[in-house]
């Protein structure tokens, strides 16, 4: 398949054009994701609707005209719950939710409705739904808009997580996404969009519950989320020049997130570190030390070590948002207890 | 507009008995502790479940309430599987997994009870936005309470579906109390009728215990839900003959001798002499119709009480598609 | 009732100077990069913000949005504290830590502007319930949006006011759009003004370009309030100058010439040459007024230019009271 | 301070009295907390008022008025929002939640406004407010009426959260949550209501992010959240007959969670197990597995075991409710991989 470069922004974009293109079924809905309804001079089909308050869903109107791309009033609850009894009576919508911030005004559609639905109804209903969203500090978006919850949709039974790190992921993942017959968050770093990536043309998908091997190691595994898979990058030519080999993995799907890979790495390297900008309570990087340690446990030299947002809402001013964030040094210094250890060993 | 047949009013009123009768036997069977949990009965308020899908075929959605065995019957869901899924049994329309609150069966366009106050009606919009996408006729009807009247979400699916002309009837079903507060307590508006203009939306205010009068209503909304005219609200001012939920000592009741008044009317005696009088059936036969009820209802007990609890395994299955 | 006396309308006059210049002069920082994240102007809708304001004192209280500069100026917060704050610098109302969409200043009685769109409702109705709680004459002020009128918040916090009869004022701010997406789009009802009768609430609507205006409706409502006679809601019409965030190309704007002349009117401009021609305040003192707000808020730049930025301990501080 | 048997029901019921005895700002609201508004037969004061849907707080507005004792719609985002600025401008809240499986309807007032407030507006601002609700399975409530979410509100920053397991400790624990200027979630185990205990008659606190030890032992120890102290101390009898000396640790506070107590118990005994009915993922049992694994690692003889809820929905039928609960036998199974080792030592 041909491949260009284009932004994640854009692969997004290309993943919906084509999913759209492939099953009419597909339609996508929420706050601006056109822009303009009912303005004469935006009419259907108007090249100059907005596409999405960041515009990533820019050109879908366009294409597809405003029976597919809905503008919804700022009505969370009901056009995510709307979109669940669409997906139960066999469309398969992909509604958006501007920021993952917005979730308490829309969690009973996916907690209690969407998610139970399948199981509570004893196997005899399907729920297709992908529902976009966004998250991710480093934009100054405040302590309301710079929230990673992907954390808090994977504790709930019944829902994949997908957090895609690169265009090329992002596209295939949401094209897999859309495929499913469940429901799943589809969870966009902002920070990422301008990122670019070569990217296939066509149709093709990346599978779901599958992590990636970034760069293969053997004295230390990290594990990343999304972004983060940058972080661990340094963090990792950082080691290298002690002569530690990091193993990086990407995990791409949250939930369910994928063991094999994890623990494979943990049998080799013996250490872990989990990098996660999420909130670090009851999160998945405390997940993931919890299941590695458990299943694990005689393959590990030391604990698993989580370096994360601290236990604090998202601040605005840049130079405290820029340390609430994980960054090189922070994985340094709090995972110093089992690099230095690796340091030891390696000298 | 369907007009009241002879046909389609003996199956009204065998669906009418349907429900008065499962209440009933609900009721009695739950004192004796064989069916657990939570359980709403909806006995005293058949005329508007039946009024309404009396309309309807399997090809249209409706979305339900806490209080939802009513309107199962009335959608044509099986009795046998209902009261199985009631005691918890794997011959349950959910396979035992969903119990009282929670009875479905999407083929037969019914999307669910649902333990959410309020929780069915952004679906009921979801369900006529899929209506309207794939260009049918069909239309959805949301069932919800006086109670589910002040939750957000009405505000937002009653906007939703008036700014997309979707075939959504919004059936409100007001039985005076939620849990064990009034309406007139806790709605600000002098009636949830009212409350469709700030939607732009067509509403009536009925008699709830007046079968013609919600066989009435409903046929002129859902007429013009399937000429593409867009939703409609129909209050339907109705009382439950048991308590919120069972167990309650419904101190509540009654405030005045208006109030007595009116709970004590029973639509289905109601109907049934207006139905002999109109000639729609006899009284020989509206007999029949009751005695076969009764059977039926019977059957389901033994059905439900007959049928194995789930297997251990179904703990762990369904949870995804795939 | 309060009535504007010419030293009411000085102040008013220069609040409604000050939100402009400190607006304008956010619009051009932001384009230098100094001031980052999200940022949505209020230039062209001071009337609105200090029509109303101008009846409360620090013991009243206000709940804001996402466009609240306006708001807070009204209110009497600092303008040094605010223009520091959207710098994120340590010398901010909110001490940097909040940013342009959560300023707040509980003392002067302003509850924050709201990152949330209608995340203020309720809240406004908790303030109201406070002072009556407490048996004060206090009000509490809620300002939203027409998009905010679609959320379930205002359905919620509207009902609730309502029927507990509290002393708060909703104040919609039409200004035709939420985002990109116009009001007679996303919003069912006629107008905003008429979705109060569903709460048995009276209603105004105004032209929100015109300071009198709302500020006499205002005053009525805020009288009915102190005096316990309930909530109010008033729909003012208006209209922002700049885009929906710094960064909005604005395609949307404007569809009709109908929509541009609106646009266009000039709030303080009316009201200055209203003022002036009923003896309120002589042009010069206008111009005087004019001046010394240009001045402060450019000292309010400088101020915020000149802070330091917060110490790093505080990125873990104030999470938790002790 | 003399003490007599009450229920956990009554003692939460005194707890509310004494607390609104003692402080004129503290007033409590929810779906039927009083019930029966404006009916006239149950006008001010009455006595036949519901008094909530399980009765707890029944009584409280025969005593303390319509005005203290508020019936709201059925609005739980708006009374819910309405408690946080009754909170933040000077009272004392006690909303209920009926049931916690309808935080979706609520969420945004805690998860962005209420917890986030004194943050964002730089410490300027108190947030005292108890929410009380009711949470677990064992009631037959299915899918929508059994979950238990403490985990997720533990999961945000700037809420506490509490899980009394008996009738003294729901009475001190509520006592001393009212008197914080935090936002404190309150979670009953709904089906310990009738369980009975000796409680003080007075006002007492019982310290918040304290855990208690109701068993002491040295080889192995067991965390539980509410209701599961009760199976750990199945477990323990049932391992005592091997010889094998149990901890039990009962957690009280699960956000921020004891972790003094806790490491100091596995720094003498090498062996946890934590038993938590919610679901498995990001949870409290992951996060202190997490948590203690990283910060006792040299002291762990085997890895931390979790004994949860399953990863589905709470399913309705009783004989799949029961074995979706852990069980003493749940226990032994999925934590044999530690206790079988025990046994080897011990014998
Ligand atoms: C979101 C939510 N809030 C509260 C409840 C608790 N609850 C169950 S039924 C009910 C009253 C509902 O009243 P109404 O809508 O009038 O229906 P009715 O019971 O009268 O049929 C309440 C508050 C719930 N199940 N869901
Ligand atoms: C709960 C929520 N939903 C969506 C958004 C994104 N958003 C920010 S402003 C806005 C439009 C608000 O429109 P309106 O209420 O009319 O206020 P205006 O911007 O016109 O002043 C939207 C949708 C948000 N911030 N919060
Ligand atoms: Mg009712
Ligand atoms: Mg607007």
């Amino acid at each position: 398949m041909s491949r260009k470069p284009i932004t994640f922004m854009q692969a997004i974009n290309e993943g919906l054009t084509q999913a759209m293109e492939k099953d009419d079924r597909v339609f996508i809905m929420g706050e601006d994701v056109a822009g303009g309804a009912k303005v004469k001079h935006l009419a259907d089909k108007n090249e100059d609707s907005w596409g999405g308050v960041f515009g990533v869903t820019k050109g879908l109107m366009p294409k597809f005209g405003r029976e597919r791309v809905i503008d919804t009033p700022v009505s969370e609850m009901g056009y995510m719950g709307a979109a669940v009894g669409a997906a139960i009576t066999g469309l398969r919508p992909v509604p958006e939710l501007m920021f993952n911030d917005f979730v308490g005004f829309c969690l009973d559609t996916i907690l209690a409705q969407g998610s139970k639905m399948r199981y509570m109804f004893g196997g005899k209903a399907k729920v297709p739904l992908t529902i976009r969203t966004t998250h991710g500090a480093g934009a100054s978006g405040a302590a309301q808009h710079s929230g990673s919850y992907y954390g808090l949709f994977a504790s709930i039974p019944g829902v994949k997580v997908v957090v895609p790190s690169n265009p090329y992921d992002a596209k295939g993942l949401l094209l897999a996404a859309i495929e499913e017959d469940n429901i799943v968050v589809f969870s966009e770093d902002k920070t990422l969009y301008g990122m670019k990536g070569d990217v296939p043309e066509g149709y093709y998908k990346v599978e779901i519950g599958k992590a990636t091997i970034t760069r293969a190691g053997t004295d230390l595994s990290i594990v990343t989320i999304g972004k983060m898979v940058q972080v661990a990058e340094a963090v990792a030519d950082e080691l290298a020049k002690s002569g530690i080999q990091v193993e990086v993995i990407d995990l791409r799907t949250v939930a369910p997130w994928d063991e094999a890979t994890v623990i494979q790495s943990v049998q080799k390297t013996g250490r872990l570190i989990v990098i996660d900008e999420a909130h670090p309570r009851n999160s998945t990087a405390t997940d993931i030390a919890a299941v590695v340690t458990d299943k694990a446990f005689d393959y590990l030299d030391g604990p698993v070590k989580r370096v994360t947002a601290p236990e604090t809402p998202v601040p605005f001013a840049s130079n405290l948002e820029q340390l609430y964030m994980p960054s090189v040094k922070r994985v340094l210094d709090e995972a110093s207890e089992i690099i230095d250890d690796l340091k030891v060993v390696k000298a | 507009m369907k007009q009241l047949t002879p046909d389609l009013a003996k199956t009204a009123y065998k669906y009418m008995n349907d429900i008065r009768h499962f209440e009933d036997r609900v009721h009695k069977v739950f004192l004796t502790g064989a069916i657990p949990g939570f359980v709403h009965l909806y006995a005293g308020e058949e005329a508007v479940a039946v009024g309404v899908c009396s309309h309807l075929t399997d090809s249209d959605y409706i979305t339900s309430t806490h209080r939802g065995h009513g309107h199962c019957i009335a959608k044509g869901c099986d009795v046998n599987g209902m009261m199985a899924e009631i005691y918890g049994k794997a011959t349950g329309l959910n396979n035992g997994k969903g119990g009282s609150m929670h009875i479905a069966d999407v083929d037969k366009g019914m999307l669910g009870a649902n333990g959410m106050v309020s929780g069915g009606m952004p679906i009921a919009v979801g369900a006529g936005l899929r209506n309207k996408y794939l260009k049918t006729d069909d239309v959805a009807v949301c069932f919800f309470g006086d109670g589910a009247n002040n939750e957000g979400n009405f505000h937002e699916a009653m906007n939703m579906a008036s700014i997309w002309k979707l075939p959504v009837i919004f059936v409100n079903e007001n039985n005076n109390f939620a849990e064990a507060t009034p309406q007139i307590y806790a709605t600000a508006a002098k009636t949830i009728a009212q409350r469709a203009e700030a939607y732009d939306m067509p509403s009536e205010r009925v008699d709830g215990k007046n079968f013609m009068a919600v066989f009435e209503a409903a046929g002129r909304a859902i007429d013009r839900a399937r000429q593409g005219d867009g939703p409609t609200l129909i209050e339907c001012k109705t009382y439950r003959n048991y308590g919120h939920f069972e167990g309650d000592q419904q101190t509540y009741k009654y405030d005045s001798p208006e109030e007595e008044a009116f709970a004590k009317r029973d639509d289905i005696q109601e109907f049934r002499a207006y139905a002999v009088s109109e000639g729609l059936f006899t009284a020989a036969e509206a007999d029949q119709i009751e005695q076969q009820s009764t059977d039926d209802i019977e059957a389901a007990v033994k059905f439900a009480e007959d049928s194995p609890l789930p297997d251990p395994e179904s703990l762990y299955e369904d949870v995804f598609a795939d």
